[in-house]
């Protein structure tokens, strides 16, 4: 009975939603401020993607604010799984194809990674997604060969410093008697990979983070003790 | 130098990611860099306010002018909670030295920076980027005490916050979608032309319950009591004291500066009223102190929805003295449950164990009631005046429930005052009666003071809070002070 | 639009949608998993139908890869990796688990 | 800053109270305090001017807080209240001082934090009786009520919980009249006591009603008028000794100050009259006429059945609390001047009662009617005090109470009110019925063996009965005293006010002289004791020098016993007691306790999530559709 | 009359449609572990969502490719918005996560009913308090008060 509810209450909401949403203008967005944003992002923060501009220029604080929040995730489950049990010897190694592929990939991956964030600008792509790549490339030993050990000492240091960097750059434009967080350094060559400044070191400090981030927390879960 | 008001979201945010690595270095530096932080934040409020304080003004972040960027508007509402903020993340700093303190410090400072940025961001998006900043904090903070009771807590929580964030995005896309901007300043001069019809409505409620998760706004704050049950009694006392103020203050917002349409006033109303019944009435057979006050607690934030509820910024005022009032005196009682926890009965006698604590209690109590030289009743004054003179029966209805709900309130309460002050029971040890002391007695009396200062100065404070009220509620002081000008429309 | 495309959109929104049904009814919580990772691939391409190549790489990146990467390895943390869901019955209409541990 | 007349009085009894906070825990202190009421009670005096003719005194205190002005001043009622206040905190401070304070600290009592409820009840009563509109009033409302909860709760235990159920009313009063405050000010803007009057001739009969019931409700739960009086009887009885004399003396009273004040100096009774309940020929004026004689008749009829002395006493006070809101609503001169003047005789009497009654605790341990008797032989002086007090109590002459219940009849009977008096009378003789209950069970009978050595109070209890006893049989003597006061307040609040002579009461309707029945009373005992000692030797036999079917007595058996009081009458009326009230009390309690229950389910491992989707659901359907 | 299949119609039901779904799973999963992948479910909704509110006919990646035409191109907002939703999703997935790896571990049981009731035990036992409703028969308390009749001292009853 409850469950039946549950069906129709979540289905009449769905329907009402969609009424309500049909409403909309589908395909003619206002775009008051995406217009203007498309107008101006070339000459005030130098990146020919714009999305890149919203995220690192424009709105640049929502940014940090995502970053804190991954960092807030990532202290929180430190904080809930506690200190790291080692449990290597129960589990099983990979197979001599993942190792050698695992060791094979690292350096690829990690290039890709790279030349992801630092295209971040130019390209689709930018910190998020070079992060998350950089991150499987640190994970992909630790699922090949459990038993290995990530250096959480310099995982650690690379996270903090990574998200203390985009701060600090940020305070660098205050001291520069600019806004926080404000764009700098922009070259007129838009296209060019120097073209957009301040914003690459930006990206390169997300993606930086978000790789450190996420591969500790990977192997935090890997490294927690599976039920009996 | 107002700008640098950016800095007491960006310091403290620049001190969670370096806490960890600097405890790995020097541990002093790092048990302090938070506190300093943390002070140098409220100088930083403090000097602003001090130094003539008078327009507000609107600081773009990164330099671009507000509808394009994200822009942090200050006046004196937000510099009020903005120090409040920082404040409280001092007085309830989580003074440890274990393995641990270090992520529990950087998730504190987290917190601090989301909550401040809620009090001072302008940008709806960005609203809810802090809004989830302070919520995973919470989370991490609320599960740190590790027991089973906490993780489910936790998790059951996440998961009602989590269906609230949803909500609340899928509102801002259909603002998104009807405005093209995300600005409040610049929302607030094309609502009434946009968002004055069902659609707007639609994305006000889906905000409303949304965020109302953390407001503890009725039916979606089941995880107040489990929560309040199981995290540490500082958190609790920073959720129910300040938190909650700031998601009520992004509704009060919305809803003064965008939304006015009367249904969604009504809608509030209707909630809040509920709220008031089911919180204090649950209050009332509670037989546990932190249970108790979270009952009382969402009680309390029912009779802000109510007042909230008010038309045209009318209840401003009572919003402000409500929730400011209530701020300092749940944190006070909250730091008092934190020695006398457990059931109810085993407090007989502790008035006699820490008198002080016990009289604090009667006092706290007292203002919460309403008793009329203490803060609370003016804060309750305010409200039922505005609250009568309206003409529509729910307000009316409103008003009687929260007449009798102070009744319940003045019931429960005093038969805890009358606990602590009986006689133990006969077979009880002396070192069995719950002492309040040390830190949490220290705090608790702190808030005590802060309590009587405004009962003796009521009249320049009252004065000032209207003031702050008139300028809150000034919508076009907001959009002129923003001044979101926008050359090309949409091509 | 054009006319492949918004054949290409049915599909994936009938894929999407049956796969977010079937991460809640289905029995074995690995199915459910790569559901979900259904639901998140068929994200991933309809945001590079709506011309945000950005927002799919990222989808693609975390929700299919990072996000269903976690969430295998919390089913072997929670030791819910089974192949068979003869055991468990996680279903949407049943409000008992037989089997506590999953 | 001149200080007024005013500003002196409150900075008198702040200053008392300040001394009782922080040098009360000696043994001095409570002569200390006692002295500083009675340069409270000289304050006063110095503004007699009040008392006799009228005009205010304004306090130099006023404020400004959110936009509202806070003034304070005295007129002839507050003072009239004032001096009973002080008067009998006066007298009962002094009872409290030296054997009483000595054997409460024995018991384990906090004599400091009794001494400060006392300065503290009396403070805060000031500050109502001064206030000049009507936020000070509701302050000092609130003020009085806290008071009076810390003096109930002082002695723990069962005072607790009676306690706990007095601020539970007292609250629910406060609201009603915090409710009423808010519909004055959304009328006239305004909480002067003007705005009242103001609000009043813009208000439809509706919402006059809804006033009426607000303040009426609100003032009557302090009064203990009828469909709220449960709390009253046990709160004041389970206070320690003096309090309790205190508290029954004045602290309900507060009540009607404030009816006085509000109800009909600012809404008048000609408004009152006007409001008419629908479908009946009973108006609002009425039915209190009505609430007032149940209010008399029930408690009253409820004390006879009690078994302990000061509960007793206790329940008596609300039953006198009736006549006096009797006399207010009848509303001409007499029954006006009635109604107040008992307000100052009950003050009297009831405190004697108290303290004689203290006085027997003090001595024998304990208050029960049952385990009492024959102590007149052993306690004489407080046998007096008492009988002096019942006789005031029971409105018989030559005491006070008799003229002021004398001119609540006469205005009843003039009014043409005949069912309203008929009922006052069965209230009249309930009260006479019990308080013959209390000095028989107490002081004749039988002497008990554990009494055997008992002796006369001390004198630092003495003397306050005995200047209370004095005061009852000289104002009942002269009455033109206190109502030459009583015409000043009455003047203040707009009433008719009667002629008055010395010895009582002019009317072309009747005219009472009590020098003239005192005269005739006394001379008719005269003529009696002329009979009585001419007629022959009398012979004083001891109690037990008797004997009983067969046996002579001894002082170890019960020959007489004073349990089940009444038997007979309670065959008749005992049907009649059916604790409806304590039924209704109870019924709403279980309803708060079963709707908690509920909302705690509604909490207790709640399915957030479908509340958050029901909600979400109906609200956004509201809208949309 | 059956609405015509427009993109937008098929785009606008996925959105909320996985809403809808994710929110029926929340409600109704009695495992912890579905609960948190029916969050995944609508979140993955709202994004869509957001990305459907800057989308535009006929119109190009917000990327310039050379300064020279600046084509129509699709609101760059709300993917940047997107951006930051689906990573905000994420960390908070992560955390959910590992929460649910404690619960099993104290616990040994993710089934939310169970859960709910061991927390409430626990809660119990940590507060020493008595428990609100007892387990066996809810609501079965007697609603009536156990009303210390005794100690208020009601002498005499009225009538």
């Amino acid at each position: 009975m409850g469950s039946l509810t549950g069906l129709l209450f979540a289905g009449g909401l769905g329907f009402m939603l969609l009424a309500v949403a049909s409403g909309l203008d589908f395909g003619a967005p206002p775009m008051l401020i995406g217009s203007e944003i498309q107008a101006h992002a070339p000459q005030q923060t130098g990146a020919a993607n714009i999305v890149t501009s919203v995220v690192l220029g424009y709105r640049a604080i929502d940014t940090l604010g995502e970053l804190s929040i991954l960092f807030a995730s990532a202290v929180s489950a430190g904080l809930v799984l506690g200190r790291r049990h080692t449990t290597a010897g129960t589990q099983t190694k990979g197979g001599f194809i993942l190792q050698s592929g695992g060791s094979l990939l690292f350096p690829l991956m990690m290039t890709i990674g790279f030349y992801i964030i630092f295209h971040g600008h130019l390209t689709p792509g930018g910190g998020f997604q070079g992060g998350v790549i950089l991150a499987a490339a640190f994970f992909l030993p630790l699922l090949a060969r459990p038993g290995a050990r990530l250096h959480h000492k310099s995982l650690s240091l690379i996270e903090g410093f990574a998200g203390a960097s985009f701060i600090l750059i940020g305070l660098f434009a205050m001291l520069e008697g600019k806004a926080f967080l404000q764009p700098m350094l922009i070259q007129d060559t838009l296209g060019q990979l120097v073209s957009a400044g301040t914003l690459p070191l930006l990206y390169l400090a997300v993606g930086l983070k978000v790789g450190a981030e996420l591969a500790s927390l990977l192997s935090r879960l890997i490294q927690t003790e599976a039920p009996q | 130098m107002s700008t640098n008001l950016v800095l007491t979201i960006a310091l403290p945010l620049l001190g969670a990611f370096l806490l960890p690595v600097l405890m790995r270095s020097s541990v002093a530096i790092a048990l302090w860099s938070g506190p300093a932080i943390l002070v140098y934040g409220c100088w930083t409020v403090a000097e602003l306010w001090l130094s003539g304080f008078a327009q507000p003004l609107s600081i773009a972040i990164g330099g671009f002018a507000p509808p394009l960027g994200i822009n942090l508007y200050v006046d004196s509402l937000a510099l009020l909670f903005a120090f409040a903020v920082q404040l409280l993340g001092l007085v309830f700093w989580p003074f440890t030295l274990d393995q641990e303190s270090a992520r529990r410090q950087s998730l504190m400072l987290l917190l601090v920076a989301a909550s401040t940025g809620l009090a001072l961001s302008g940008d709806l998006f960005n609203l809810y980027v802090f809004y989830e900043l302070a919520a995973v904090a919470t989370f991490g903070l609320a599960s740190a005490s590790g027991s089973g009771a906490a993780y489910v807590a936790t998790l059951r929580y996440l998961i009602l916050s989590g269906i609230g964030s949803v909500l609340t995005l899928f509102g801002i896309a259909l603002i998104y979608s009807q405005t093209g901007t995300l600005n409040l300043a610049h929302l607030a001069q094309l609502a009434p032309a946009q968002l004055n019809n069902s659609l707007g409505l639609t994305a006000f409620l889906a905000i409303l319950i949304g965020i109302g998760v953390k407001a503890e706004l009725f039916p979606v704050n089941t995880w107040v009591p489990e929560i309040y049950a199981t995290a540490s009694t500082r958190l609790s006392a920073f959720l129910a004291g300040l938190l909650s103020k700031l998601a009520l203050l992004i509704i009060l917002r919305l809803l003064l500066l965008i939304f006015h349409q009367p249904e969604a006033a009504q809608v509030i109303l209707i909630l809040g009223i509920l709220g008031v019944i089911s919180g204090e009435l649950a209050a009332w057979r509670a037989k546990e102190m932190k249970r108790m006050l979270a009952f009382s607690s969402i009680g309390q934030l029912g009779m802000i929805f109510i007042a909230m509820a008010l038309p045209d910024g009318k209840g401003m005022l009572a919003v402000l003295a409500l929730a400011l009032h209530h701020l300092i005196i749940k944190s006070g009682l909250f730091m008092l449950a934190e020695d006398w926890g457990g059931a109810l009965e085993r407090l007989r006698g502790s008035a006699k164990a820490s008198p002080l604590g016990a009289v604090l209690f009667v006092l706290f109590s007292l203002s919460l009631v309403g008793m009329p030289p203490l803060p609370g009743f003016w804060a309750k004054f305010v409200l039922i005046t505005e609250l009568a003179a309206q003409v529509e029966p729910l307000y009316l209805l409103g008003l009687t429930v929260f007449l009798l709900a102070t009744v319940v309130e003045a019931s429960y309460l005093f038969r805890i005052a009358a606990t602590l002050y009986s006689n133990p029971a006969p077979d009880t040890l002396s070192e069995e009666i719950p002492k309040s002391k040390g830190l949490s007695l220290a705090t608790a009396s702190l808030f005590g003071a802060g309590m009587i200062a405004v009962a003796l100065l009521i009249a320049p404070v009252g004065d000032g809070l209207q003031a702050i009220a008139a300028q809150a509620q000034d919508v076009d002081l907001y959009i002129t002070t923003v001044s979101p000008a926008v050359s090309g429309g949409s091509q | 639009m054009s006319e492949i495309e918004l054949w290409i959109l049915l599909l994936l929104a009938v894929t999407m949608l049956s796969a977010a049904v079937m991460v809640l009814l289905v029995k074995n919580h690995i199915a459910a998993v790569a559901a979900a990772s259904v639901v998140s691939l068929g994200l991933a391409l309809i945001f590079a139908l709506l011309r945000a190549p950005d927002v799919a790489m990222t989808e693609a990146a975390v929700g299919v890869g990072l996000s269903s990467l976690i969430l295998a390895l919390a089913l072997r943390r929670l030791g819910l990796w089974r192949l068979d869901g003869s055991k468990t019955k996680t279903n949407l209409l049943e409000h008992h688990v037989e089997n506590r541990d999953g | 800053m001149m200080l007024t007349l005013l500003d002196e009085l409150l900075l008198f009894s702040g200053a008392t109270l300040l001394v009782a906070l922080f040098i009360g825990r000696g043994l001095a202190a409570g002569w200390m305090v006692t002295i500083l009421y009675g340069g409270q009670l000289l304050a006063l005096l110095k503004m007699a001017v009040l008392g006799y003719g009228g005009g205010t005194i304004a306090s130099s205190l006023s404020f400004e807080i959110m936009g509202q002005e806070l003034s304070w001043r005295f007129d002839g009622l507050s003072w009239f209240f004032a001096l009973i206040t002080i008067g009998s905190a006066l007298l009962s401070s002094w009872f409290s001082c030296g054997a009483w304070e000595r054997s409460y600290i024995r018991q384990g009592g906090n004599i400091w934090l009794f001494h400060t409820a006392m300065a503290l009840n009396v403070f805060t009563m000031l500050i109502l009786l001064a206030s000049g509109d009507l936020l000070s009033l509701f302050i000092g409302w609130e003020l009085v009520s806290w008071a009076g909860f810390l003096l109930m709760v002082l002695a723990g235990g069962v005072a607790t919980s009676a306690a706990m159920r007095y601020i539970t009313y007292a609250m629910a009063g406060g609201m009603a009249i915090f409710g009423g405050l808010a519909l004055i000010y959304t009328a006239s803007g305004s909480l002067q006591l003007e705005a009242v009057t103001t609000a009043v001739e813009q208000m439809s009969g509706a919402k006059l009603w809804l006033l009426v019931i607000l303040f009426g409700g609100g003032f009557g739960v302090k009064m203990g008028l009828m469909p709220f009086h449960l709390w009253q009887a046990p709160a004041y009885a389970e206070t320690p000794g003096p309090g309790s004399a205190f508290l029954g003396a004045i602290s309900s009273r507060m009540g009607l100050f404030a009816i006085l004040l509000v109800l009909v100096k600012l809404f008048g009774i000609v408004n009152i009259e006007s409001l008419k309940l629908p479908f009946t020929p009973i108006d609002a004026r009425d039915l209190l006429a009505w609430i007032a004689v149940f209010t008399i008749i029930l408690p009253t009829f409820t004390a006879m059945k009690q078994n302990d002395a000061r509960h007793l006493l206790a329940w008596h006070g609300i039953g006198q609390g009736g006549y006096m809101l009797l006399g207010v609503v009848v509303a001409d001169a007499m029954g006006g001047a009635g109604g107040l003047l008992h307000v100052f005789n009950h003050a009297t009497y009831q405190a004697a009662l108290f303290m004689a009654v203290t006085a027997v605790i003090y001595r024998t341990g304990t208050s029960d009617l049952n385990k009492l008797g024959g102590l007149v032989v052993r306690m004489p002086l407080s046998f007096v005090v008492l009988l002096i007090g019942i006789i005031g109590l029971a409105g018989l002459p030559p005491m006070n109470g008799f003229v002021s219940k004398w001119l609540v009849y006469r205005s009843l009977l003039n009014q043409g009110m005949p069912l309203l008096f008929l009922a006052a009378v069965i209230g009249t003789l309930g009260t006479i019925l019990s308080v013959y209950k209390l000095i028989h069970n107490i002081f004749l009978g039988q002497l008990r063996v554990e009494h055997e050595h008992v002796s006369e109070a001390p004198w630092s209890m003495m003397i306050p009965m005995l200047i209370l006893s004095a005061i009852i049989f000289v104002t009942g003597l002269l009455p033109g005293i206190p109502l030459e006061w009583v015409a000043s307040a009455l003047q203040t609040v707009g009433l008719p006010v009667p002629d008055h002579t010395l010895g009582g009461i002019e009317s072309a309707s009747g005219s009472l002289d009590m020098i003239w029945v005192i005269g005739v009373l006394f001379a008719g005992f005269g003529v009696g004791a002329l009979v009585f000692y001419s007629a022959g030797r009398s012979k004083r036999v001891h109690q037990l020098d008797n004997y009983a079917g067969g046996h002579f007595l001894s002082a170890d058996v019960r020959y007489q016993y004073s349990d089940n009081f009444y038997a007979g009458l309670m065959h008749l009326i005992g049907g009649w007691y059916r604790g409806s009230f304590l039924w209704l009390e109870r019924s709403i309690r279980s309803l708060v306790e079963f709707l908690s229950l509920g909302m705690q389910g509604l909490y207790r491992r709640a399915n957030a999530e479908f509340y958050l989707l029901t909600t979400a659901l109906f609200v956004i359907a509201w809208v949309v559709i | 009359m059956i609405p015509a299949v427009t993109p937008e119609l098929i785009l606008y039901t996925t959105a909320i449609g996985l809403i809808a779904i994710g929110l029926a799973g929340v409600v109704l999963s009695s495992h912890l572990f579905r609960m948190v992948l029916a969050l995944v479910i609508a979140e993955a909704g709202a994004n869509l969502m957001l990305v459907l509110a800057g989308y535009r006919w006929d119109a190009v990646a917000p990327i310039l490719t050379s300064r020279a035409e600046p084509a129509a191109m699709v609101d760059p907002v709300p993917q940047a918005l997107v951006l930051t939703a689906i990573v905000i999703g994420v960390g908070i997935q992560a955390l959910a996560v590992s929460i649910l790896i404690r619960i099993r571990q104290r616990f040994a049981t993710l089934d939310r009913k169970e859960a709910a009731e061991r927390m409430d035990a626990e809660i119990a036992a940590t507060l020493g308090a008595p428990r609100d409703i007892s387990q066996e028969a809810p609501l079965g308390e007697r609603p009536l008060p156990t009303l210390p009749a005794d100690q208020i001292n009601m002498r005499g009853d009225s009538p």
